[in-house]
């Protein structure tokens, strides 16, 4: 291939011997364009070399490059005076009282557990677990959001199993506790389920470090495992070369090992709080070389690795190799070149491997050689900057705008008594302490609350206050109405904080969508991002950081928008924390906020009517941010028994969940409430089922409620004083326009405790049927 | 002064937690790295909970060789208590400091969650402060929590008493699973004869601050202070 | 006719095993120096009744494919004996 | 000479063994009720350099007794190999 630009040659270097020629077909394998390979050219002045055009096409990679959202992603806020690390960092980080500071990231692995269930989503933890004590900070709780196909489907049982099992064993052996995540079921995710996962860490905030390559002839260092053939771009190469060399299939599934990452997780966080080393940088997504290649941009500097150095798992691996693998549990440390015995004594004491591999330059190349032969040589900036940006086309598709506007057909009878059990029997409601039981939520002897409820909430060791972590997203409300849907992610979340007591301090996100340059998936992108966008500005949660995951289609095409939102909130005392069960007898029932009825995307018309459609209900952040800060007073004064936010399935699934109680105690309670002349005008399914946001189930003392309602009246956030929590394993007693529906608490308990576990008896059975 | 060595594998994710624990009822304690080849002193060994060796092959089955675990025999032999938890209990099965061995759980899956369990064995170093037949609600999480021991061994254990915790069964109405893992007998904890080393499944490091529920585990840490070595403090009695 | 069969299912060369490594190290700690290359898988015992030892053999080869194996990850081999 | 070993540890016979019973379960319920007495362990294979054959066995048994096989619940098999 010949270049058509007559620039002069910028750099040298060398095909590795045995190396395929770089033809138009093979640019193609590396799903690079016309465009990006006449970048390359330009840049280079000549012919890349394979093992050029593989690093190219691994950092102009949509995951690496974010040529189609960057231009988006720049109209989050991200400033604050809590801010101390924004985007462009492995994980965001804010500042905490005391000299504490937390950082916080949410990263996807959908792909590789479409797959390999259970190691994609196992190594999907290990990843966000380095992201974060790459940063310094020792990870204190995980998260996970996932989406499946229905569980009626075997291929989907088996997705779900493997998920839960991977993550559960990675974080559980690293010692992690989880504190929370979500699980939704849907047609869409049949091909293609979402595994997203978050960790949060804490540091001081003088331990921080930023993972920026800086000083001339500083020394690179290979940090854990060993290099294998992991994960060389499955997808993208069908390199002959490889597949004559090896037998049957290529190992391509990167398998995890927990116990590795702990140890690199104490030998990292004493490399940097011994002041040991400049920087340092997990192998993530292109392992080698964009870790290197980032740390350099970042410095201002060049940087020169040799590969034969890089010690590797099998003989006689390429450069291409050895840059692009994606083995696990690896990092990249930079250090003064006198510290590198010490650094290699600390390693050792975790019983891992330290080797210089390569150096900081002074001459901005990203060069590679392999004893000695460069085979990479290309400007480094340039590298990392220089991917072609995209602004592709949007348009909103017709199908979402005509659900929108449809109405549901009213099932032959509407048994509104009935509705309730259906609702607590979907998985997508029902409790998931099938999934949460697998992983370890109370190691590190720092939960304060667990999963089950809302948020999470763990202390801050040795100090009286804590964090508060959640994520959400509701995907029917985005694939309705991707702005409204967007903002409603973070309301929820906030909610979710607030209901525990604590303020939000920031969020991460994580967005999963479809084919970008398809222009009704670039539509939802755009719009669910202006809608985070607007809700953190109101909410004052600047944006830390995220991850952009893009083309998740399914035979049946695009999934759902699911833009997860990952928040973290602060809990000034941790012996303020409120629960979201009831938890005493007498106690009255206060439902906070103002009910509309609406039922656009409800759970009930999806579950009961079989109807996906409608407008959700439009996000009043105004009446979302007074409620946050009724919550934060009232817990702060010690107001609050319980608070629930009603979200999916609205007030009836809300008053229902905060009384049937945790799994773990003996029986619910009881409780009666009145709900007539709470909302009027408003009908009696919209008023139990509805789903509008900014609402809260709470329970207070009977000597508090004088206190609450009038904290609520400064706040301006409506109170419907609704009735009390009856005796243990009572029943659910609500009244509304002259009806009284009554269900048993421990009928409730069953249908919401066993409807996964009733699905899941033989999880592991047909993994390759309904693929 | 009491001194308390809590040991650290690699691999051991409860080691802070153990010591914090230990800490809070006012004595001293310090970990201990698998390397060294002494307990620098201490009067009572912790084996934390976690996965030493990543748990690869068998939970405990390669920390048991450390070199500190000789270290570990020679003060269980001297009569020093000894206590695991979770990971640490399956290490002392598996250096037979402790009879029987803890598989799989019979559920397959890795298990999480509060248990209720009956104090049944009061007369060792680690429970001293329990009324007998006392239930406490402490958290569980292994995947290896499956007590199995030969029939005779079993009925030794029964006669003589050394069942430390029992796992309680379920009410109708409560959800709550009795025993969490399969163990024979629902077995939570035993002791070796005298009582001074002691295995236990559930964690009681996590719930013995006020602050995060009720302390229901704080018990083992506050006989443990109140352990005392049986002949040479005759001379020098503490305050 | 009822056939014995015996299956090992291993991680796939080329694929990390830590269990292998781990105990690799180990043994090499316990004065094994010579021991190498270990890896790790499952064994599997079963009876299944089958009117041929071919037929015995396909139709465990059947279930590893579809339960006992993961193809992504595994490979496995048999052995049919007479029970 | 380098000798390739393979060890099957099982769960010993009487144990209960849940993981035999949830396979059996399973590949019942995927239309295989053929199968029975499925049992579940582990497979370690192994290169070890010894002098002979009987050499290499002798050293992998003492591998098993101290380490591989649990000798309270496992017992465990070898086949020798020449590699
Ligand atoms: N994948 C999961 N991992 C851990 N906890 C989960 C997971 N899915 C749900 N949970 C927990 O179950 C509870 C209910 O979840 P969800 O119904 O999504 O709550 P909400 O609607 O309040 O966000 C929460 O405490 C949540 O943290
Ligand atoms: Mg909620």
């Amino acid at each position: 291939m010949t270049s058509s630009t007559a620039a002069a040659v910028v750099t040298a270097a060398s095909p590795f011997p045995g190396e395929r020629p770089v033809t138009d077909a093979v640019v193609r394998e590396h799903n690079l364009n016309e465009v990006e390979y006449g970048r390359i050219l330009e840049l280079l002045g000549r012919t890349p070399t394979l093992t050029e055009l593989g690093v190219f096409s691994a950092l102009w990679s949509e995951h690496c490059s974010y040529k189609h959202s960057k231009p988006v992603l720049q109209t989050f806020p991200t400033a604050g005076p809590q801010v101390v690390q924004g985007p462009g960092e492995n994980a965001g980080v804010l500042r905490l009282p005391d000299g504490w500071a937390v950082a916080f990231k949410i990263e996807s692995h959908n792909h590789p557990s479409a797959v390999e269930p259970y190691q994609g989503a196992a190594t999907g933890v290990g990843g966000i677990l380095r992201d974060v004590f790459t940063m310094g900070a020792r990870p204190v709780a995980v998260l996970n959001s996932l989406r499946f196909g229905p569980l009626d489907q075997p291929r989907n049982r088996y997705l779900f199993a493997g998920v839960v099992r991977g993550v559960g064993d990675y974080g559980n052996c690293v010692g992690i506790p989880t504190l929370g995540g979500e699980v939704g079921f849907a047609p869409g995710y049949t091909g293609n389920p979402l595994v997203n996962a978050m960790c949060v860490g804490l540091l001081r905030e003088s331990d921080l470090i930023r993972a920026a390559a800086h000083g001339v002839g500083n020394v690179l260092l290979c940090v854990g495992a060993r290099t294998g053939r992991d994960g060389i771009h499955g997808a993208s190469f069908a390199s002959e070369e490889l597949s004559e060399r090896s037998e049957a299939r290529r190992p391509q599934v990167q398998v995890g090992d927990p116990f590795t990452e702990k140890l690199l997780l104490e030998a990292s966080l004493e490399l940097i709080t011994s002041g040991l080393i400049v920087a340092i940088q997990d192998m993530g997504a292109a392992g080698l070389t964009s870790s290197s290649a980032e740390m350099a941009a970042r410095g201002g500097v060049g940087v020169e690795i040799d590969t034969g150095l890089v010690p590797t798992r099998e003989a006689g691996m390429t450069p291409y190799e050895i840059l692009l693998s994606e083995s696990q549990e690896r990092m990249l440390v930079v250090a003064e070149p006198y510290r590198v015995e010490e650094i290699q004594r600390v390693c050792a004491k975790w019983e891992l491997g330290a080797e210089p591999i390569g150096h900081v330059t002074d001459d901005g190349i990203f060069r590679v050689r392999h004893h000695g032969l460069v085979v990479a040589a290309i400007p480094g900036q340039r590298l990392v900057d220089d991917c072609p940006i995209y602004q592709p086309a949007a348009r909103e598709g017709e199908d979402a705008r005509a659900r929108r506007t449809a109405k549901p057909q009213r099932p032959a009878r509407t048994d509104l008594q009935g509705a309730l059990e259906l609702l607590l029997d979907s998985p997508n409601l029902a409790s998931k302490r099938w999934v949460y039981e697998q992983y370890d939520s109370t190691v590190q002897a720092s939960t304060v609350l667990g999963p089950g409820g809302d948020a999470g909430v763990l202390q801050v060791p040795g100090t009286a206050f804590g964090l508060a972590v959640t994520v959400d997203c509701n995907n029917r409300l985005v694939a309705l109405d991707p702005y409204e849907g967007g903002k409603a992610a973070v309301a929820e979340a906030a909610r979710n904080i607030a209901c525990t007591g604590a303020v939000p301090l920031g969020i991460t996100d994580c967005l999963n969508f479809g084919n970008p340059e398809k222009p009704e998936v670039f539509f939802q992108f755009r719009e669910a991002c202006r809608g985070i966008a607007d809700a953190c500005r109101a909410f004052d949660t600047p944006v830390t950081g995220g991850n952009v995951s893009f083309y998740n289609e399914s035979p049946a095409g695009a999934v759902d928008p699911t833009p997860t939102i990952g928040m973290v909130g602060l809990l000034a005392r941790v012996a303020d924390r409120v629960p979201s069960h009831f938890s005493t007898p007498g106690d009255e029932i206060l439902l906070l906020g103002a009910t509309r009825g609406g039922l656009g995307g409800s759970a009930y018309w999806t579950e009961v009517f079989d109807f996906i459609g409608g407008s959700p209900a439009p996000v009043d952040l105004a009446a979302e941010r007074s409620l946050q800060r009724l919550l934060a007073s009232a817990a702060g004064r010690g107001l609050l028994r319980s608070a629930h936010d009603a979200s999916e399935g609205g007030l009836a699934v809300a008053l229902a969940e905060a009384a049937m109680g945790d799994a773990y105690v003996e029986s619910g309670f009881g409780a009666v409430a009145d709900l007539g002349a709470y909302a009027d005008g408003v009908p009696a399914e919209a008023i139990l089922y509805g789903e509008d946001g900014a609402r809260v189930v709470t329970s207070a003392a009977p000597s508090n409620v004088d206190a609450l309602v009038s904290l609520a009246g400064e706040h301006g956030v409506p109170v419907h004083r609704a009735g009390r929590v009856g005796e243990r394993g009572g029943a659910l007693e609500l009244r509304l326009g002259g009806r009284l529906f009554t269900w048993s608490i421990g009928a409730l308990r069953r249908i919401y405790y066993t409807a996964i576990p009733r699905r899941m008896r033989h999880p592991d059975v047909d993994r390759s049927a309904g693929a | 002064m009491l001194t308390v060595a809590v040991v650290r594998f690699p691999g051991s994710n409860c080691d802070v937690d153990a010591l914090r624990a230990v800490e809070r009822v006012g004595v001293m304690a310090q970990f201990v790295w698998h390397r060294d080849t002494s307990l620098h002193g201490a009067d009572i060994v912790i084996l934390p909970g976690g996965f030493s060796y990543g748990d690869y092959l068998r939970s405990g089955a390669i920390a048991r060789f450390s070199p500190v675990m000789q270290a570990v025999q020679r003060h269980a032999a001297d009569g020093g208590p000894v206590l695991g938890i979770c990971n640490g209990f399956q290490i002392l099965c598996e250096a037979h400091l402790l009879p029987g061995a803890l598989l799989r759980n019979a559920g397959l899956a890795f298990v999480s969650k509060p248990v209720d369990v009956v104090v049944e064995r009061t007369a060792t170093a680690f429970t001293s402060v329990f009324e007998p037949g006392v239930r406490l609600r402490l958290p569980v999480a292994h995947g290896d929590g499956r007590f199995v021991a030969a029939e005779d061994t079993l009925r030794m254990l029964e006669a003589e008493g050394r069942v430390v915790l029992r796992y309680v069964p379920a009410t109708e109405e409560s959800p709550l699973q009795p025993n969490p893992n399969g163990s024979a007998n629902h077995i939570a904890g035993i002791s070796n004869a005298t009582g001074t080393v002691v295995g236990l499944m559930p964690h009681p490091e996590r719930v013995a601050d006020p602050l995060l529920g009720v302390p229901d585990g704080l018990g083992f840490f506050t006989s443990l202070a109140a352990w005392r070595p049986p002949v040479s403090t005759l001379s020098t009695p503490n305050p | 006719m009822s056939y014995r069969v015996q299956v090992r299912v291993m991680p796939r060369g080329g694929l990390l095993d830590p269990q292998g490594q781990a105990v690799e190290h180990a043994l090499s700690a316990l004065g094994f120096p010579d021991a190498s290359a270990v890896r790790v898988g499952r064994a599997i015992e079963l009876e299944v009744a089958a009117e041929s030892r071919r037929e015995a053999e396909a139709r465990v080869r059947q279930m590893c494919d579809k339960l006992l194996a993961n193809p992504v990850t595994e490979d496995y081999l048999l052995e049919v004996g007479e029970s």
